[in-house]
């Protein structure tokens, strides 16, 4: 295998360095890719047309939202997927039971205590970076990723089982269906009103908006919806991943 | 020269697949399932027959299907050859079945409603290949016929059937796959797209000597089922099949579909006009007449009666291709002939052996001394059919061994006419012991105590019908003669 | 209505995942309608959406109302549309088939089963569908993240190759994906017509960058369709994948990416780039005979009949790749037919090994005795896709060796036909070395007959919803020989639009 | 954007990347991946690109930094490479 | 000068094929599998470097409008895009306001978005694969898995 990889990375890299001598030069503003008409149009006309100052929010989510819808169910698919390898046929006996406020007394005191009082912080960050996606870095993706860190900090610090009760696995999945769904309905939506998918503007036909505010709203409905699965997906994952697809014990 | 447009060689082709679901869904009742054999080969026949007076008068038929291709349709042609070929075949059918009847039930066979069905699709096959108008036509119903008598050569399911089976199925399949595709391909390029069979060839002109060679020599090697030596080796190995599918299948149907398609290659594809003016068929004709030898020598050494008839009829099938490349127009009147002549000949030989192997359960020639006077009506018809083979008058055999005769003078080719002499004295050598033995031999020690009698009616019938048959052919060979002569002659 | 037919096509399966993920787990009993519905939707949307193309051409649809080059769009031309139905119809029959397998296979997973599967679809059908390089590097992740999952379903080996799945299935997907990032260096776009246009005008041929980024999406390519020598995830992930699976995986994910590789070289590099200035058809082609000879020469070697059927893939690509490259008409179509000729094949194959796995439990060859008398119409099934995969008329498999090696000659490349000849032999001998065991009893002791005596009892034929799809698949393979000149009509449409295939031949 | 600024955390990074290779142990390995994909936000962040750097923090240095530990643990520590 | 200044302007891309061709080495060449999934990550978080690095400009910002530029009424109204290098879109008080070059171009930071999450996923997915791995055959050493797949099968 060494002398596959050896080969393998020697002519890759060979191939990859006899093209770099043609790039643009590093930072070059009038590069092909940089002064395309693609690229001017998302500087110059993006907030006329979404009126969203954040021009990768606006890429993201209205030019380019039929790509992150299936970002959002890649996110999804992995989750299912963990589910599915990790997941043995089902244990019957098990019931699982609400961990006692004793497992939470159990465990380190200061980190209980740090952790009680972090999360709701990170929580409300999160719900701020998802909501605030429009005007400064961040959106569904990083806000739920935060927000599913949070609740990964809740199983790190007590129990797998303590994040657990808070929301199940199966509440979790339930949840990212339904993030899923919310950014697709919206979509849907748009067909529904005579459009093409994912077309945010006719949404301006039954909601009190022009057009273009439609666009940001529809914009900040599919981060919601966004947010929504990457939070449960990831605390799914972890959830999966630190106890084997058992639900129980963890790390 | 008119051409009508009817149905009937799609109807003449597809009768006995119809049949095939009627068979297997009165699998429980067998006097049932056998009428729809009948029923279909008299259906067939009639329809053969009712196109006879039109090819006579030197029309054609023809029917389209649709365009499978750009430029090639699935489409149906009857003209002299194809029509003398299905007017034995699906006669013989009929023969074939009644005697088919009285040896698998004597026999105890399993799975007849298989074999009835099997055989069948390979008549469709057969009549498809006669009546197809072009090569990708007859290509198709090619390969439908060698699968479907798959099962029928296998039909014992025991390990010798196997090894045949393999033999036969690796022979016909992979040749055609690996010589008559490329081939036909080829050809479909060289022409411009175009493949319909007509008189003087659609490839005249357009290809050089060498390719023409070389296609030639894939053509014959590629329909493997004409025996040409070195792919011959499947049609002894078919010999482990039940008795009926050796008389019909591979006596007339498989191995003159063989000699059929190469006719058909050399008339309609080339042309004899355009072969002759390229010498391109001198190969063939050597590669014929190598076959024709040795084949009869190595029939001279086989002890198994059928294995015995089975390099008969490979020597017997390159007097068919030796005819056509000859090129000259009485050879291949006499080629034509002879898938006739051969068909009612041989099918007669293998009806008395599969008779001999019902009545007495012998296989090997060795084994026959003195079953003649107990067979009387068998071993006559044994005779008959060997004379016939031989070519003597007055059987059918007469007449095509004269044609081709004339037709080796006529190119002027000492040699053709000495392998046509040769052979024909080997003829008598490895067929006329068999009978000789059979009546003058008195039998040996072992067979005194068994009680001979003659096979079940059902078989003896129908040999006895086809021994005459040669006969017949003797006496009015005038249809037969007059459908030959159509291809003879330049359009 | 009628413009929202891609929509349709690709939603239908999509939100049928969504709502078999919610509803699944609360009564797994919606599972299958659902999947079965939703697929029949997009199957007839998809046909629907194949005749608007044939009557009236190329039909674009703006996702989100952004044009070209904003947005991202689905164009759907004769060859797409074709693929359309091809994949909506394999997947309905394989999902007809899981009825019964999913739940031998792979218990208690239901939901999860037939989420992955309906994602793997529109996975699938948004790759045939896109008309934007990067958008098809997302809906790739899509279909092998999907992929993935559903061959390490079930356990031990299969895992395994899962694992080796992901490797390189992640090296060819960041391979194309970093070509897709050399593209947009130089020509600053990411729509597949706009691409095109960009290197046309600003003379892009010469440059090291766009060179580079079409071999990188080459291999990518490649890797993602096991050709050979990059196929080496290909035979393990799918002979020991569930079969449910397999018969989905099987027959799309490899052609589907052929499709990838044909739009990429026609579409969006186009052909004067690809075989005039490039000019390496022939060592391609030569290359494919490789792929061809070896999978076949593979193949023979195995003892088992899924991981056989799975080398036999490899080979197919190779005539695949090798039809196309041959850079003349006759051979493109004929490569394209072969894509949907394959794909039919090669599900019928599946279906029917994993019918015989199923009710037999046996997976190598040698045990498969007597099967025609236990089971004969899973064997006529099996005989029929075994013709076609040897290439008998008139089954599909005939007709499109017959474009392949028209092609082949054309094109003068004797190599290329002798390999797709040499191939069919083989497969000839592959097929009736199965063909023969199963048709023929064992030759067996007395204890081998007490086994199949008691064996026995439970071997027929399979259920009528395996046997349905079979059958379907089987007549299908038949009629797809039989109306090949409408499909090719169709196909050679699509091929005029591709422009000029350059010089040769 | 200084460009010396972009080659020491070039080098940090490249350096974080062969020792999260070369580590036999492979917790440190997965804290090491952490920190290449914290250096790599950083570079980001440098190079403007906010909100991947934004993502890659969460994404990166967060969720998969812990879902590989989180592997390491239900598995073996010990890597033979 | 002009060699510091072709390598200053390249070095970013070297780099990045330095970073990626260790991800492909492990990943082919390692036999643990969890360093096979480091190289993994290693090698598309190389590809998203560059892909970044394709969309900076010298001097420019990131790509958010800034506040004022933003509530701008000027920028409400359609302004027709103006042609390539010229890009300077005129408001009514005559005062330049939004420039192309200004903007790091947000195209390929929204791609790299979606690479980072299906990164993620394939992770997540391929972790899975191990444990499971792990569970069926006790070992993360692909040798050693391989070696027990041969023992079950003589």
């Amino acid at each position: 295998m060494r002398a596959l990889g050896t080969i393998a990375v020697i002519l890759t890299g060979a191939l990859l360095l006899y093209a770099s001598g043609d790039f643009p030069a590093w930072g070059e503003p009038y590069s092909p890719a940089n002064d395309s008409r693609v690229s001017r149009h998302y500087i110059l006309k993006s907030f006329e047309e979404t009126s969203v100052p954040n021009m990768v929010t606006a890429v993201l989510a209205d030019y380019r939202s039929y790509d992150t819808l299936f970002e959002t169910v890649v996110i999804f698919t992995a989750g299912i997927a963990i589910i599915s390898i990790l997941r043995g046929p089902v244990d019957k006996r098990v019931r699982l039971r609400r961990a006692s406020e004793k497992s939470l007394r159990q465990s380190n005191l200061i980190l209980a205590q740090t952790c009680r009082l972090l999360v709701p912080v990170i929580q409300m960050f999160a719900l701020y970076v998802i909501a605030h996606g429009h005007h400064s870095p961040g959106g569904g993706f990083q806000g739920g990723v935060i927000f599913g860190a949070s609740l990964i900090l809740v199983a790190l610090s007590f129990q797998l089982q303590t994040a657990l009760d808070r929301i199940s696995e199966k509440r979790a999945m339930i949840l990212a269906g339904i993030g899923v769904l919310i950014y697709s309905g919206i979509g849907l939506t748009c067909v529904l009103l005579g459009s093409n998918f994912l077309d945010y503007s006719v949404l301006s036909k039954v909601l009190p908006l022009s057009a273009i505010e439609a666009r940001s709203y529809g914009i900040l409905g599919v981060e919601t919806g966004v947010a929504f699965t990457v939070t449960a997906i990831m605390f799914a994952i972890y959830a999966n991943l630190s106890s084997h697809g058992r639900m129980k014990g963890g790390l | 020269m008119e051409t009508v447009v009817s149905s009937k060689p799609l109807l003449a082709t597809l009768v006995s697949l119809l049949v095939v679901g009627p068979i297997i869904l009165s699998r429980r009742r067998p006097n049932l399932r056998e009428s729809w054999t009948f029923l279909a080969g008299f259906i067939k026949l009639g329809i053969v027959l009712s196109m006879l007076p039109i090819i006579l008068e030197g029309g054609v038929i023809e029917w389209t299907l649709w365009e499978i291709l750009p430029g090639l349709a699935l489409a149906f042609r009857v003209d002299g050859l194809g029509m003398l070929f299905a007017l034995v075949a699906s006669t013989l059918w009929i023969v074939t079945s009644l005697y088919s009847i009285g040896y698998m039930r004597r026999m105890k066979e399993h799975s007849q409603t298989r074999f009835f069905a099997f055989f069948a699709v390979a008549l469709s096959a057969t009549l498809g290949v006669a009546f197809s108008a072009n090569l990708l036509t007859m290509y198709l119903f090619y390969e439908m016929l060698s699968l479907s008598t798959y099962p029928l050569v296998t039909h014992h399911q025991d390990r010798e059937a196997r090894a045949g089976g393999r033999t036969y199925l690796t022979y016909l399949l992979g040749t055609s796959v690996a010589f008559a595709l490329p081939a036909m391909i080829y050809t479909y390029m060289k022409s411009g797209g175009s493949m319909e069979f007509v008189s003087g060839g659609f490839l005249a002109g357009s290809v050089s000597g060498g390719e023409a060679t070389v296609l030639l020599i894939l053509f014959v090697f590629g329909f493997a089922k004409a025996g040409v030596m070195p792919f011959h080796s499947w049609l002894p190995a078919a010999m482990v099949a039940p008795t009926p599918v050796s008389a019909l299948l591979h006596a007339v149907a498989v191995v003159k579909v063989g000699v059929f398609c190469v006719l058909r290659v050399i008339t309609g594809v080339f042309g004899v006009d355009f072969l002759a003016s390229l010498g391109a068929a001198t190969v063939i004709v050597w590669l014929a007449s190598i076959t024709v030898l040795a084949a009869s020598l190595l029939a001279l050494t086989q002890d198994n009666l059928k294995r015995r008839l089975a390099f008969s009829t490979i020597s017997q099938l390159s007097y068919i291709v030796l005819g056509a490349a000859m090129l000259s127009e009485s050879a291949l009147t006499g080629s034509i002939m002879h898938i006739a002549m051969h068909a009612m000949g041989k099918i007669t030989l293998f009806f008395c052996a599969g008779a001999i192997f019902v009545a007495t359960g012998k296989k090997y020639v060795s084994e026959m001394d003195g079953i003649g006077w107990r067979m009387p009506f068998t071993m006559f018809a044994y005779l008959l059919g060997a004379l016939s083979i031989i070519g003597l008058p007055p059987f059918g055999g007469a007449w095509s061994k004269w044609f081709l005769f004339l037709g080796s003078v006529e190119t002027h080719n000492i040699y053709l006419t000495l392998v046509l002499a040769i052979s024909s004295l080997l003829n008598i050598a490895y067929l006329l012991p068999v009978a000789v033995r059979a009546f003058y031999v008195p039998p040996g020690k072992g067979n005194t105590k068994i009680d001979l009698h003659e096979a079940p009616t059902a078989c003896v019938i129908p040999l006895t019908l086809t021994a005459f048959g040669c006969l017949a052919l003797f006496l009015f060979p005038e249809i037969l003669l007059s459908l030959a002569r159509l291809m003879g002659e330049p359009s | 209505m009628v413009d929202q037919y891609p929509a349709i096509v690709l939603l239908a399966p999509f939100f049928a995942a969504i709502a078999v993920s919610l509803l699944g787990n609360w009564k797994s009993g919606f599972c299958l309608p659902l999947t079965v519905l939703s697929l029949v939707i997009s199957l007839m949307s998809s046909i629907a959406l194949l005749g608007q193309v044939a009557e009236s051409g190329e039909v674009v649809y703006l996702l989100g109302g952004w044009p070209r080059p904003y947005g991202i769009e689905f164009r759907v031309d004769p060859l797409n549309g074709l693929l359309l139905v091809v994949i909506c119809t394999i997947a309905l029959l394989s999902s007809i088939y899981s009825i019964r397998a999913a739940a031998v296979e792979t218990p208690d997973k239901c939901p999860q089963f037939y989420t992955l599967y309906l994602l793997l679809v529109t996975g699938l059908l948004g790759m045939s569908m896109t008309g934007d390089a990067f958008n098809l590097y997302v809906l790739v992740e899509v279909a092998s993240l999907t992929s993935y999952a559903l061959i390490a379903m079930r356990s031990k080996r299969a895992v395994l190759a899962s694992f080796n799945y992901i490797i390189m299935g992640t090296i060819g997907a960041s391979f194309y994906l970093l070509g897709v990032g050399y593209l947009y260096m130089k020509t600053g776009s990411l729509n597949m017509v706009d691409i095109r246009e960009v290197l046309l005008e600003s003379g892009l041929y010469t440059s090291e960058t766009i060179l580079v980024a079409f071999m990188m999406i080459m291999v990518g390519v490649w890797i993602k369709m096991a050709f050979f020598p990059l196929h080496g995830w290909l035979p393990n992930a799918y002979s020991y994948a569930p079969s449910t699976a397999s018969c989905v995986l099987a027959p799309l994910v490899t052609k589907v990416t052929v499709y990838v590789m044909i739009r990429m070289m026609f579409t969006v590099f186009g052909p004067e780039y690809v075989f005039v200035y490039l000019g390496w058809s022939d060592v391609v082609v030569w290359m494919a005979i490789v792929a061809i000879l070896a999978g076949s020469i593979l193949a023979l070697a195995q003892t088992d009949l899924k991981k056989m059927l799975s080398y036999l893939i490899v080979a197919e690509v190779g005539y695949m790749v090798g039809g196309v490259w041959l850079a003349n008409e006759t051979a493109l179509v004929g490569a394209i037919y072969h894509v949907i000729s394959d794909a039919f094949m090669t599900l019928c194959l599946f279906l029917a090994a994993g019918a015989i796995i199923t009710k037999t439990g046996k997976y190598c060859i040698k045990d498969m005795e007597g099967l025609f008398r236990k089971m004969p119409w899973t064997m006529v099934g099996f005989v029929i896709a075994a013709l076609s995969m040897i290439g008998i008329p008139p089954t599909c498999g005939f007709f499109s060796k017959w474009y392949l090696i028209n092609g082949g000659i054309e094109a003068g490349n004797w190599g290329y036909v002798a390999a797709l000849l040499i191939s069919s032999l083989i497969n000839a001998i592959l097929f009736f070395r199965v063909i023969e065991v199963a048709y023929f009893k064992k030759e067996s002791t007395d204890s081998d007959k007490e086994e199949t005596v008691s064996g026995s009892s439970g071997v027929g034929e399979p259920p009528l919803t395996m046997l349905g799809p079979l059958l379907v698949t089987a007549v299908c393979l038949l009629l797809i020989g039989i109306f090949n000149q409408e499909i090719v009509i169709l196909i050679r449409q699509a091929v005029s639009s591709f422009g000029p295939l350059g010089f040769i031949g | 954007m200084i460009w010396q600024f972009n080659l020491i955390i070039l080098g940090f990074l490249i350096m974080a990347a062969i020792m999260s290779l070369k580590v036999t142990d492979l917790l440190s390995a997965s804290m090491i991946f952490g920190i290449y994909s914290f250096l790599m936000c950083l570079l980001w962040a440098a190079m403007g690109a906010v909100d991947v750097a934004f993502t890659e923090a969460a994404v990166g240095a967060g969720a998969s930094t812990v879902f590989l530990v989180a592997t390491v643990y239900s598995t073996k520590r010990k890597s033979s490479d | 000068m002009i060699l510091v200044d072709f390598i200053v302007s390249r070095f970013n891309y070297w780099i990045y094929i330095i970073l990626m061709m260790m991800g492909l080495f492990a990943m082919i060449a390692k036999k643990n599998l969890i360093k096979k999934l480091i190289g993994m990550s290693i090698f598309q978080t190389a590809i998203i470097l560059f892909f970044v690095s394709i969309g900076v400009k010298e001097g420019s910002t990131i790509p958010i409008l800034a506040h004022e530029a933003a509530h701008d009424p000027a920028h409400q109204q359609a302004a027709p895009l103006t042609e390539k290098g010229e890009g300077h879109i005129q408001n009514g008080k005559g005062r330049d306001a939004l420039r192309a070059e200004d903007y790091a171009n947000p195209l390929p930071h929204v791609l790299m978005l979606t690479a980072i999450v299906v990164g993620v996923a394939t992770l997540g997915v391929g972790l899975a694969v191990v444990q499971k791995l792990h569970q069926e055959f006790g070992s993360i050493e692909e040798p050693e898995i391989l070696a027990k797949i041969d023992s079950d099968d003589g």
